[in-house]
């Protein structure tokens, strides 16, 4: 056969025919924008890509790329996607969640499919809030947060969607910001082409439930000092002036000002790679105000894949047994015959 | 070693000839009751009767040793002609301790064969019974043939010299009240050996001890005196065929394969261990070879989801449970009516409500499978009503399923899953093939209609890698023929009437009710499920009285036989005996204002035929 | 700044007096139209009318600006006679842009007012709105009374000089929307002014514009010859006594805050949020002072659980939801019925099935709270019919969980939820009191019981910390009187019976059917929750023109009361109009095998009267 | 009035009447028998106490003590417990539970009662199997594992109970061995006395479906190479001749012999107390056979209990606005008269 020429894909491709309905001004519009990128970078056909989501305002999103897609109930696309991609390992699974669809209700899901380490990449717009239902507290919202369902403050610890997935152990760990375009394309697309579980948490925005929620990790003028751009074999750098730096004491980070005797061989080197996943733990513990809050690839190991175990169990089953014969089976065992 | 080999049929005793007989085994959970009593029934079918068997387990923990929870049995009917239950009342009992006999003696028919292990009825397991006097010592036995076998001795002396310690030895006991039972009815040993010989390959030491016990339990019926005479059993008029034996679960997942194959799909199981439904989940795993992808989800929700999903992706999907996780499912189930995939859900009933009685059988998810979800959300519901049935249903419901692109509810239950009767088995070129397409891009330039239906209201099933056909899929009421979001009022009614046409089709498709007897008469026994071989027992045997009697069993419970309601009508009374408080009764009343007598019963327990005949008789004029 | 105050009541038109009226404000989610129709509606109950209103929200998630998707409306009815619904076509229509008016123009009646914002028709909107040509400029709209009016230049010609964005300054056009309305049925602007001053201490420019908007609204129509009359409506007769305006889902939350008080407990709430319940979570999220707990659980299932282990712990305990999560609930619901302790399971009912459309309103969960459970597992079931009853409803139900020790499902739903009325205020010490008593040691020696019944069949409510009355509760069948888990088949029957009966028993305490109209007739009208009011106003209109019709009207949907079927054999026909396919159809029909007519409706609406009394008059002789 | 004189307990009158019916030999009478004794050692009055279970061989539990319980449904214990703390602080409140009923269905409950730091004490008894149903894997058995629901192995990587309570924040973590009765008893005191939630890993032999699942941790032979007591202030020693220690390199802990130039102050330390729990999650990560795995307390930390947050709110609520009069809030807000 002719080698087929693939026309060359256009981010605008990737949009289906649906008038996008988030509110004006929310961050989910620059998540999709940045995702119809990557896709376009990757290039992979159309229909070899499916979106996964649960409910939420973020999980709207497969209505809006032209792709296969599920907007399935509320906490359960990881299961969705599990199914789809133990059968289908050819295509592309994308499970878009929002920080209480994945960690509230669909906790356990997320759980799993992390320590399965299926191949599928995971994408939660953390915008600290119940957006869909109009300003609950979520998972991820502070102590002592002021919402319609705590009028006295939350009482609540939060989650950290970082710790979580890497006390599960996940293979591929990520943060990255909605307005931070760059970062965010180039983090998407590293998610995307990890083979294994991928999992990226994207500050977003919600403008109209928890305005500036990232404002010390977004604002101009301060976001230098409040976020870390973590980079695999470099120094953990920060501040406007890239002159503080992230040193281990012990088991404890602690910020320290390059100079006056201190420089970056001093500082923690970062190593996306580590096959333990404690230095990466140890990431995601740096929290705002205290630290800066690392944005980046934690973690970006190699493990065994659930989806493709499965199918190499059926091969390896096909082959030491022979394709399943109906017919063969009925008769093995004690059988008799009436004549 | 040295086993020894004289001819089985040498009877030296009197031998009845009888048209069927029950036999059950009952004994500690440990000791190893249901291997008794699937020797027993393989060796039965395997000389030509009809059998049907129904293993009694505790509840699911391991009770200690020798107390009446922890006893376990397993009862096998055979028989000379058509049988469709396991039995009832029991023609011989053998017991291994006193806990056993306490449970299982009220179901020994008076006057039937009693085989107790006397060597188990010391002082401690009377008192674990909770016997203040040994019963074999006193009146209390009276009414039956009691016979006083020292099982635990005779066996530990059969398989003296094989350097043993006592406990393995004491295992080998099963063997012995085999080979016993085994003489009593005439059987032969060679299919137990055969199987010993399997089974122990890797263990030649206890192959032989078990072989040993095994002929003695025979050799000591035969020589005592104690036993007089012994039983035959002629061969049953089955159909010509090749036959073996299966239980509900094991026809269901074969019929799943057969089903798969048929469709030319690949079988994706998720699901969640649950008694008694884990023995599907069980047995799919072991066929990976045949393309089945069994998960092991972290609950009900997730194995249904992943089901979804694979629905979705273009295979066979299917997930498995019972009663308390079919509940979790509900909102998953709402959602494939929704999205409109195919997909099997299996609810193996068990007792109830919540945790319930989980070991034990009852019908009572009916209704919960008809209604347990939000909203206007019909699916159809097929029931298995015997276990090799189990293998039919599977097929039947995945034709409707791809046919009608719809989850379809399969209702089986405990006393289906794990009891046993012969299965003729088919060829595989024989069955009807269960065509499925699935759309290409469309090339006339038109848009692809997601929802867009066919005759019978099913939509396409376009699966992800199909160029062109993208389109996603959620649990938002959608518009008709696009599938997008809407909103709108009038869509919605029609979508809302469109789903309930689709599943009322399914009548189209299924056939008419048939009927057992007359078309019309003084009594019509409506039944479902499980309780099929008591109704079908019990009405012919009124029928032979002269009764105007007949017997309707229903496999599918929505939708309705489009003749249904003529049948109900053309006979005065209609009773539906179910293992529930009147749930198809509730159904059939609603539809068809006919005002059905129920015979209900709750106890984990199937119908005896017995109750069926009773209420029926009290019906007729 | 200066506020205008000119006396409001000095009406240089002619004034129509009229005996009620419905008017709807609609436009874009952000133009604050709840707001203007709850200030509307206020201010016409102090002024002494009937009211009952009915939002319409768009669907959960905010469409952008200007489409048909982002449209709310809120929907208000007043009346100098006594009203059972928000209103069905509508008298008065403001729209405040083209998708507004396109949405909700088929709602105005023939020959109605309508008022648009001229302003906001530009092309952009228009396009938006799927309008090819400006309805205002063309014969579209012949039918209405149409006005119109340019708003959004009004009012930022009023706001003019306060210092505001432009945008801030359109934020007070539905002040402007408010005022216009206020004049033409002769409203006091004093209720939204004292509203203003309260809401917008902080932000005084903010006030003084919509202070100023208002005033400009009213003055427009007192001044321009658009207008040639405004109407009145008279005081009602409603009873003697303090009134307040209720949302069902608020005086859900009061009731079940007084329950507690009346039964010396308190209250616990386990629930997760969804549309449209969340708000009852909201409400009673901040009464801590009266002792409430709420949790906002990780999911519905933990919501439920923790509601549970609230009961045992001996507390008022109560889960909300929606049809979704109520699936959820299923096997936790199980649980609790196994336990029979008291709880309050809260189902505020939307459009399904699955995801459905989530903000409008629907009856499709009878069946789902009747069966949607494992196994016979009944529980008691309550509905709602209209806003201010939620109130009685939250206090009734909770008497019989605490009286019967068993969950009760109360069934709301969106319109009831979202829609007000007024309630007559109580007096908190006219209620009657839920007595509760927990046992205490039993001094007798006899071991405590903690499945013994009372005369009602309940067990008693022993509470952890009560010394000597440890004991253990669980999902596994339990034995009658010491609760411990029992496997025995006549045990399990017996315990199937007794909660079935347990339940029946509520019939004895929850007193007889009443009717509305004669006790025998043609016909009987027979509804649950929100229809109530469209049914009890097409009733009343039947019965003025002389038809034989009577009105019975369910409060309680399981057990049914004792005299229903003799009700229902009193009448030649029964219609239930449901918005639904016909569930409470079928429980009436299995019950009382009566060919009732359905009046099935799912489209996300209520019933108009209409549409009752056009299906009753074909019934009709 | 008088003090009473309360009768002392012993640890049979913590037994009920009910027959216990585990199989013989099964590691769940050692525990049961453990915190009989735990229960008399603190002598809280048996009605004060309150055990939770869900569905397992574990779970049934509750039936065996003579105190308040709950046998409830499979997963969902926790948040039982969560009601019935929320409620009565004043009780005593155990959960039970299994590594299926924890881990798998019920994973989210688990994470959330955690992170949320509930006054509550959750046993987890792992076996590492489905004891209950017979025999399936669970989130803890090992890769490759054969069980009847995974003839070809277990291809899911398995959860480590630990790590996941770490990822979530618990106040308390701890593990024992079901057949070390002093060890864990002294656990699960400790466990019981912690205010917060405790998290106690025990684990237990099944010696039906999983036997010699531990033989590794508790055959005398090799147990003292394969598992390291740890204890606060502490260096980290283990072996017979308790010659072994646990030293870290950089992020990464390693074995190392004593003697040789290393000595006691070249090795790890164990600070339960620490704030951050990194150092938690690293010991977490230690699993035979690349490790010694540690027994005992793993962290211990004082944070905001999320019930008494809760009561405290309310008594809050109660002290600013008063109690909350029912007239008055009938008669608030916008109301009018009818005469
Ligand atoms: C079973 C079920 N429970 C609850 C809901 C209501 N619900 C929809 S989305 C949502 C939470 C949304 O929050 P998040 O996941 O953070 O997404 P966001 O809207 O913030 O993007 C809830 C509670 C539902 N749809 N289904
Ligand atoms: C909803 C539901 N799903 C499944 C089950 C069946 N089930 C009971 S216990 C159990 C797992 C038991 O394993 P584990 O929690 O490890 O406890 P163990 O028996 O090993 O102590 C399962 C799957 C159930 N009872 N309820
Ligand atoms: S509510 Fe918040 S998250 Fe949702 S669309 Fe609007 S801004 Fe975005
Ligand atoms: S099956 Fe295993 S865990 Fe369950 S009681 Fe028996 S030995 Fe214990
Ligand atoms: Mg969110
Ligand atoms: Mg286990």
């Amino acid at each position: 056969m002719a080698p087929v020429e693939l026309p060359v894909l256009k981010p605008g491709d990737f949009g289906s025919d649906q008038d996008v309905r988030w509110c004006p001004g929310c961050g989910d519009y620059s998540i999709l924008a940045q995702m119809k990128k990557v896709m376009a970078a990757l290039a992979w056909p159309r229909e070899k890509t499916v979106f996964v989501s649960g409910i939420g305002c973020s999980s709207r999103f497969p209505y809006y790329m032209n792709t296969y897609g599920m907007h399935s109930i509320h906490g359960r696309a990881p299961a969705f996607a599990t199914g789809i991609k133990s059968c289908r390992p050819d295509l592309h699974v994308f499970v878009i969640t929002g920080d209480g669809d994945a960690l509230s209700i669909g906790g356990n899901h997320f759980m799993h499919v992390v320590r399965r380490n299926v191949n599928l990449n995971i994408i939660l717009f953390n915008n600290r809030i119940y957006g869909l239902t109009k300003g609950q507290y979520s998972p991820t919202s502070e102590l002592g947060k002021i919402t319609k369902s705590t009028p006295m403050g939350a009482i609540d610890n939060p989650m950290n969607p970082l710790s979580l997935a890497i006390g599960c152990e996940a293979t591929f760990v990520a943060r990255s910001i909605d307005v931070h375009i760059k970062h965010l394309a180039d983090t998407l697309k590293r998610a995307a082409e990890h083979p294994g579980v991928s999992f990226v948490e994207v500050y977003q925005n919600c403008n109209v439930f928890n305005d500036g929620a990232y404002k010390y990790a977004t604002d101009k003028s301060v976001k230098s000092d409040n976020i870390i751009e973590i980079e695999h074999g470099k120094p953990l750098i920060f501040g406007k002036n890239r002159d503080k730096g992230i040193r281990l004491n012990g088991m404890q980070p602690e910020v320290v000002e390059l100079g006056k005797g201190i420089t970056e061989d001093d500082l923690l080197f970062h190593d996306e790679l580590a096959p333990e996943p404690t230095l990466a733990y140890l990431l995601s513990r740096m929290r705002y105000p205290e630290f800066p809050e690392p944005i980046g690839v934690l973690r970006c190991v190699d493990a065994p894949r659930y989806d493709e175990l499965l199918n190499e169990q059926v091969a390896q089953a096909r082959a030491e047994k022979g394709e399943g014969d109906l017919d063969k089976l009925f008769r093995s065992g004690d059988t008799w015959t009436v004549e | 070693m040295s086993t020894e080999f004289e001819s089985e049929t040498d009877h030296s005793k009197a031998v009845l000839k009888i048209e069927e007989a029950t036999v059950r085994f009952c004994g500690d959970s440990g000791d190893g009751m249901q291997l008794a009593g699937t020797q027993l029934t393989n060796t039965s079918a395997l000389a030509g009767n009809d059998v049907a068997t129904f293993p009694d387990f505790p509840a699911e923990i391991r009770a200690p040793r020798g107390t009446l929870a922890g006893v376990s049995g397993f009862q096998v009917h055979f028989s000379s002609t058509d049988i469709y239950t396991p039995g009832e009342t029991v023609d011989a009992l053998i017991a291994m301790n006193p806990a056993a006999l306490k449970t299982n003696i009220a179901d020994l028919k008076s006057g039937g064969v009693l085989i107790a292990n006397s060597d188990a009825f010391d002082k401690k397991s009377l008192e674990q019974a909770g016997y203040d006097d040994n019963p074999l010592d006193d009146e209390t036995l009276d009414s039956y043939q009691l016979f006083q076998v020292p099982m635990t001795d005779m066996t530990r002396r059969a398989v003296d010299g094989l350097d043993l310690s006592q406990k393995e030895a004491d295992r080998c006991r099963n063997f012995f009240a085999m080979g016993l039972a085994f003489w009593l009815y005439g059987r032969s040993l060679e299919p137990t050996r055969r199987f010993i010989d399997l089974k122990f390959k890797k263990l030649p030491a206890i192959a032989e001890a078990n072989r040993r016990a095994l002929a003695a339990g025979r050799n000591y019926g035969e020589t005592t005196d104690a036993f007089v005479s012994s039983f035959s059993v002629d061969k049953a008029k089955l159909s010509p065929g090749t036959y073996r034996n299966m239980t509900g679960n094991q026809a269901l997942a074969w019929g799943l394969m057969t089903a798969a194959k048929l469709s030319g799909k690949e079988l994706f199981l998720g699901s969640y261990p649950i008694t008694p439904a884990s023995d599907i989940l069980h047995e799919l795993s072991r066929y990976k070879n045949f393309g089945v992808r069994t998960f092991q989800a972290e609950d009900e929700i997730a194995a249904i989801c992943s089901a979804i999903g694979a629905a979705y992706s273009g295979h066979m999907a299917l997930t498995t449970s019972s009663g308390p996780g079919i509940a979790l499912k509900g909102e998953a189930m709402g959602l494939a009516v929704m999205l409109e995939l195919p997909l099997l859900v299996v609810n193996v009933q068990r007792g109830g409500p919540s945790t319930g009685l989980p070991t034990k059988t009852e019908q009572a998810d009916l209704l919960q499978v008809m209604f347990g979800r939000n909203g206007e959300c019909p699916l159809p519901v097929i029931s298995a009503r015997s276990p090799a049935d189990c293998f039919e249903v599977a097929i039947e419901a995945w034709r409707v399923a791809a046919r009608f692109m719809t989850p379809v509810m399969i209702l089986s239950d405990g006393y289906l899953a794990n009891g046993s009767e012969p299965w003729r088995i088919v060829n595989y070129q024989d069955l009807k093939p269960i065509p499925i397409t699935h759309p290409e891009a469309p090339t006339n330039g038109k848009p692809f209609l997601a929802y867009e239906r066919d005759e019978l209201l099913a939509r396409p099933w376009a699966i992800p890698g199909t160029p062109g056909l993208m389109h996603r899929v959620g649990g938002l009421e959608k518009a008709d023929g696009t599938g997008n979001v809407s909103y709108d009022p009038i869509n919605h009614q029609h979508m809302t009437d469109t789903r309930a046409q689709k599943v009322a089709n399914v009548a189209q498709v299924i056939g008419d009710q048939e009927v057992m007897g007359d078309p019309a008469g003084d009594l019509l026994v409506l039944s479902w499920g499980g309780p099929y071989g008591s109704c079908r027992t019990a009405v012919t045997r009124l029928q032979a009285e002269g009764h105007k009697v007949s017997h309707a069993h229903l496999r599918w419970l929505n939708p309705f036989p489009a003749n249904l309601g003529e049948i109900l009508r053309s006979f005065k009374k209609v009773l539906i005996p179910e293992l529930n408080m009147g749930q198809l009764s509730m159904l059939i009343r609603n539809q068809f204002l006919i005002d059905t007598i129920g015979l209900n019963k709750v106890q984990g327990k199937p119908f005896q035929v017995a109750e069926i005949i009773d209420k029926a008789e009290s019906l007729l004029p």
